[in-house]
């Protein structure tokens, strides 16, 4: 079943999914498995699957700090993919491949695409690849029947995220603020107005992710967005109170 | 040929090198930069302004130097040197930022950001911003923070802040990536002083067009001084600035070759260098928003690079070098740590010049291939930078134990001061 | 007025200072000199082999800097720069230099010798040597060894011996005694370069035409950029080669007011200061080889002298300036040390210019006297040289907490090495 | 009764007269006077006592540093001529005042002239005062019947030797050599020739100095000479052994 689908299936039994991040091999892969495991049990619906990269000039601190431990430790892009292909066989949430551009460039678009596909992901984000530069991805992904997720953001214009939309399939990331990942975004006016505005020119279900940290966040999208994505949060909360601090966060975001 | 006159669709591209890689929040900062460079470029004034600026403020034009003794010493070609040394801030990164500079007051922004290396690029920037009042971050790996405090020095007395990056290997690209970060986030009041030719379009075309009055000018001063072109010209390449610089003065005539001289660090096979293109080592791959040759892995996570300069130390190289390259149009050497320090030296007691370490990879292929080329032979070297702000370096590269005991001294003395 | 049109018998008299006080020995050599620099001073070729030279080698003609942003704040007269500090090596010291390079060779001598105080002129001299294969000797007090080993470490690796001088101060002043016994020894082969327009005749007459190019240069340059003459110019003087180099530019212009300025040091009254002209503590002499204003006692003997600025730490005053005082000709200030590091910190950061220490020392007066001037009006400030070679004093001067921990770093580093 | 007749009369009994040298205060006042006994003793006919001067540029290290300690033990112009007073009425030998220029400028010339006749001083050696510069001091120096002493140097032209002669009086004092005082001078057809172009440009007596440390220096210039100035030579010698030594010097020298 492709990304749209199920996030439409999943929508008829709640207002607004969920999607959470690990980066692959930070702290290891097994704390990554329990991770996942919680978030599954609270019933995550996508999981992004970061893999690391040595220049991930698009993160904020945290995940910068966690891609430079990954890629210290030794992880490599077998490893994730491998890692990938447990996941996506394991749990009933969705999984997405999350990087720059490099490592799909490296080992070729073409083997980029069947990878994941292999893995079982059912997309990719990649927040440095332009859309100007995804025709050949593209066009590989939709053969492949995978999809490339789209982002739109608060400084996108209306002729800007015309172009996004008519390329957007799956869904769309909405970037809630400017800035890297990782800090508290106000969730205010301007989100629902960017989220409206982005509506006007796709009709795939919209993620909105930067910052998303609280149940609060959460009430405040229901309605206006398919899906919070909640990243940096989560790491935090593994890592300052382990699985049962990561368990009571997702209870309490998904209440 | 006019490597900027893109193809339909193809534009910032150089072959397959360059283009656009950034998150796409910066599009349409990236856009609006763009619109305004195009109108920079095409408005004469402009130009007539910033050669202006830096003739009355950083000197220009910088004179070309006739090497007699250096010439007579190697009994080859007749050498000669572009003296952006003499640039105020010591190099030719202020050309590139004061031309920037005058582009950020076009797009009506008040602060301005810059990743260095060395610091001579940050230098300039702070520089730069202090004359122009514009509010200065300058992001910096911690690893170069500690070992080139002179300039972090200057950058915070010129009232620049300077953040030390901890990430990564702490260098030079962390603080680009670092740059990066806070672009997404500011770029409303924000501009990012890139200081090479890389990055993504149009910084490679912008700095080189900036950097191009190096080539204009000595294009014109060899003419007057030596009554012909040069059969050869040197330049050491980092990003590729400098060399861009002085190579767009002589781009279109058939008969003078170009030569580009990189970091070769500990040399071939070593690992420890930063030679993207006259070693083997490099692939091409994307990152920092555009696509070059990087010395990466094969999963395209960069590798750690090596050079005595600072400056030459990155992972990548200007997309239009890598077009160049593949094209046969400009040739690539490699200069190691070693014969840097020997071309320093001979250079130092021979002709009274002290380049930058960087500069003086120019320098060391020079000198290699003089003695093979014919006395009425000339060969042009762009010494892009003076080596008297890289003591510290220096007297670490030459060993000088009177430099050191100084250095103790002087530690003594302060500790004392404190008690 | 020409200030070297002599009348009969007083060749080489400033009013009553000047002359020519050496040991019998010399006579022949200060004669042959003399004859020789008539010569060059006849031969227009002379002077035109000198431009070029500095042209292809140091890049003049320096620029003249608007200061926009500090005539603004000041909110008086609109403050221009000529920007000696671009040259070659760093100041306004490598002009003489280099005239005394050509003017040495026609006398067909193969060594040169050099006093040097903050480093600037030994680094100058020590350049030019290279430059025209000279062997070179600088003295220098030991106690300046010690402090400025950064202009060491480059004399050195320029490939001069440098001396340090044990006897007296062990600085500038006996750096010139070490210089004159080495004279009298070696004059056969030796030129002495001597680094200001003080000494004996023609020195200070001959340093003052080398150093004219700068006041010819501005002079020239002031009425293009500003259509008119400025009202005040302003420099610091040590020696007074600087100063006498950009005022004989306009010392014929009766509406331009010409100011020096000097080390004031701790300030009038505090005995450790090196002003000459503006306090009243100096008194005529004989010393060095010539007559003019003295910090000495009442027997004769000099005094110690002090100055935040090395090269303007020094016993005695060109004696043209100490004529031109008598005549009211130039008006003499001094700036204290405190004035000197607020002058310069302003400076960095609202115009991205780093004076020498030095040359701070005009800025601080033109920087007091512009606020009383009119918006029309028009002040010249020469920047002998750039500040970016004297970090370590600068560093002192502004008590830098993080460059002295980074000098405790690299100490330990160095001992750490070595075991 | 002046200089040069003085100088005639002692040369009526010895073929080579000695000039010795003190630098005023150093190491002491008390230690000049042991010296100037022992060479009074030993015969010695000219002193010149040296007035400390703070940039003592024509003379070599071991006098530039007794210039420096004696200015640091603060010595004055006053305590030398009263030093100069003491000498000269106590030993037979004559004595000249030796300094640089500044010391009687600063005093004025004419006080400077006053000041070493009413010393006892029979001249004056000022090797920074060239004769373009002293015709003030010339004359008043005639008045007051003393003698300026003139310097002739290996680098002397003829014609400048036959100018210095012009206006030589009480003796010229021939430099042995280009230099600084204190090192050693080679004795030799230089020195003789030297001499010999002097002579033919003055008829004043003839000292010559610098380097002279030995009998073997006098027996040379026995002939030629009719001074031989000893200045650094002793010094050392009184410095390195003191009074026995300087005896021991004195009396080889003059044997
Ligand atoms: C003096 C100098 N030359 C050359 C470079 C290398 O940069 P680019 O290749 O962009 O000229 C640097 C960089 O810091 C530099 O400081
Ligand atoms: C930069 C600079 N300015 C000025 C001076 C003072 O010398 P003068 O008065 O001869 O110009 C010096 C002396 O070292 C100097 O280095």
């Amino acid at each position: 079943m492709g990304l749209q689908s199920f996030i439409a299936e999943r929508k008829q039994s709640k207002d607004i999914l969920v999607m959470a991040h690990v980066v692959c091999g930070y702290p290891s892969f097994e704390e990554n498995m329990q991770e996942l495991e919680i978030m599954a049990e609270a019933g995550v619906d996508l999981v992004e699957l970061q893999f690391p990269f040595s220049e991930p000039s698009a993160d904020g601190p945290l995940f910068v700090h966690a891609n430079e431990e990954s890629l210290k430790a030794g992880t490599t892009v077998d490893q994730c993919f491998d890692f990938m292909r447990q996941v996506s066989g394991r749990f009933p949430f969705k999984v997405l491949m999350m990087g720059y551009y490099n490592t799909a460039f490296k080992m070729g678009e073409a083997t980029f695409v069947r990878r994941v596909k292999e893995a079982g992901g059912v997309g990719y984000i990649l927040p440095d690849l332009p859309i100007e530069e995804s025709a050949n991805l593209h066009r590989l992904s939709a053969q492949a029947d995978i999809e490339p997720i789209i982002l739109m953001t608060p400084t996108s214009s209306d002729k800007r995220l015309a172009q996004l939309g008519s390329v957007s399939r799956g869904m769309v990331y909405v970037v809630a603020r400017k800035g890297v990942t990782g800090s508290k975004t106000n969730m205010g006016d301007d989100v629902l107005a960017l989220i409206e505005r982005c509506r006007q020119h796709t009709d795939v279900p919209m993620g909105v992710g930067f910052g998303i940290s609280s149940k609060s966040d959460l009430d405040f999208l229901r309605g206006s967005a398919d899906i919070a994505i909640v990243g940096t949060a989560a790491l935090k909360t593994w890592q300052q109170s382990g699985a049962s601090g990561l368990r009571k966060f997702f209870a309490e975001l998904m209440a | 040929m006019d490597i900027f006159d893109f193809s339909d669709g193809r534009e910032g591209y150089y072959g397959e090198y360059g283009g656009v890689f950034l998150p796409e929040i910066l599009h349409a900062t990236i856009e609006e930069l763009l619109v305004c460079f195009r109108e920079c470029k095409a408005d004469p004034t402009f130009w007539q302004d910033y050669v202006t600026l830096l003739q009355n403020y950083s000197g220009r034009p910088t004179p070309v130097t006739h090497l007699e003794n250096l010439s007579r010493k190697l009994g080859g070609a007749q050498i000669y040197v572009k003296r952006d040394d003499l640039n105020h801030t010591g190099s030719h990164k202020i050309n590139n930022v004061m031309g920037q500079g005058l582009l950020c007051q076009r797009l009506g922004k008040r602060k301005v950001i810059a990743e260095t290396g060395a610091g001579q690029h940050g230098f300039a920037t702070a520089t730069m911003a202090a004359k122009f009042g514009f509010e200065c971050k300058i992001y910096m790996g911690a690893v170069d923070v500690a070992r080139q405090r002179p300039n972090v020095f200057w950058m915070e007395n010129l009232g620049a802040e300077v953040i030390a990056v901890e990430d990564g290997q702490k260098t030079l690209k962390d603080a680009v990536n670092e740059c990066m970060r806070d672009w997404v986030t500011n770029m409303a009041d924000t501009h990012y002083i890139l200081g090479t030719a890389c990055g993504p379009h149009p910084f490679p075309e912008m700095v080189s067009w900036f950097q191009s009055i190096i080539g204009l000018e000595a294009r014109e001063q060899m003419l007057k001084q030596t009554g012909r072109l040069p059969d050869r010209v040197y330049a050491c390449v980092g990003g590729g600035s400098n060399a861009m610089g002085i190579f767009q003065g002589f781009i279109n005539d058939e008969n003078v070759e170009l030569i580009g001289s990189e970091g070769g660090g500990e040399g071939v096979g070593s690992y420890m260098h930063s030679s993207r293109l006259a070693y083997d080592d490099a692939t091409v791959g994307v990152a920092q928003g555009y696509k070059t040759y990087f010395l990466q892995n094969e999963e395209g996570n960069m590798n750690e690079t090596h050079s005595v300069a600072a400056g030459l130390d990155y992972i990548g190289v200007n997309p239009i070098f890598a077009h160049l390259h593949d094209q046969g149009k400009v040739r690539f050497e490699a200069a190691t740590d070693t014969e840097v320090k020997e071309a320093l030296k001979l250079t130092m007691r021979t002709e009274g010049l002290i380049p930058a370490l960087e500069s003086t990879h120019a320098f060391v292929t020079a000198i290699k291939e003089a003695p093979t080329m014919r006395k009425d032979e000339i060969i042009l070297i762009n010494q892009s930078g003076r080596g008297d702000k890289d003591i510290f370096t220096i007297a670490d590269a030459l060993d000088d134990a009177k430099w050191k005991s100084f250095i103790e001294g002087k530690a003594d003395q302060y500790r004392r001061e404190k008690n």
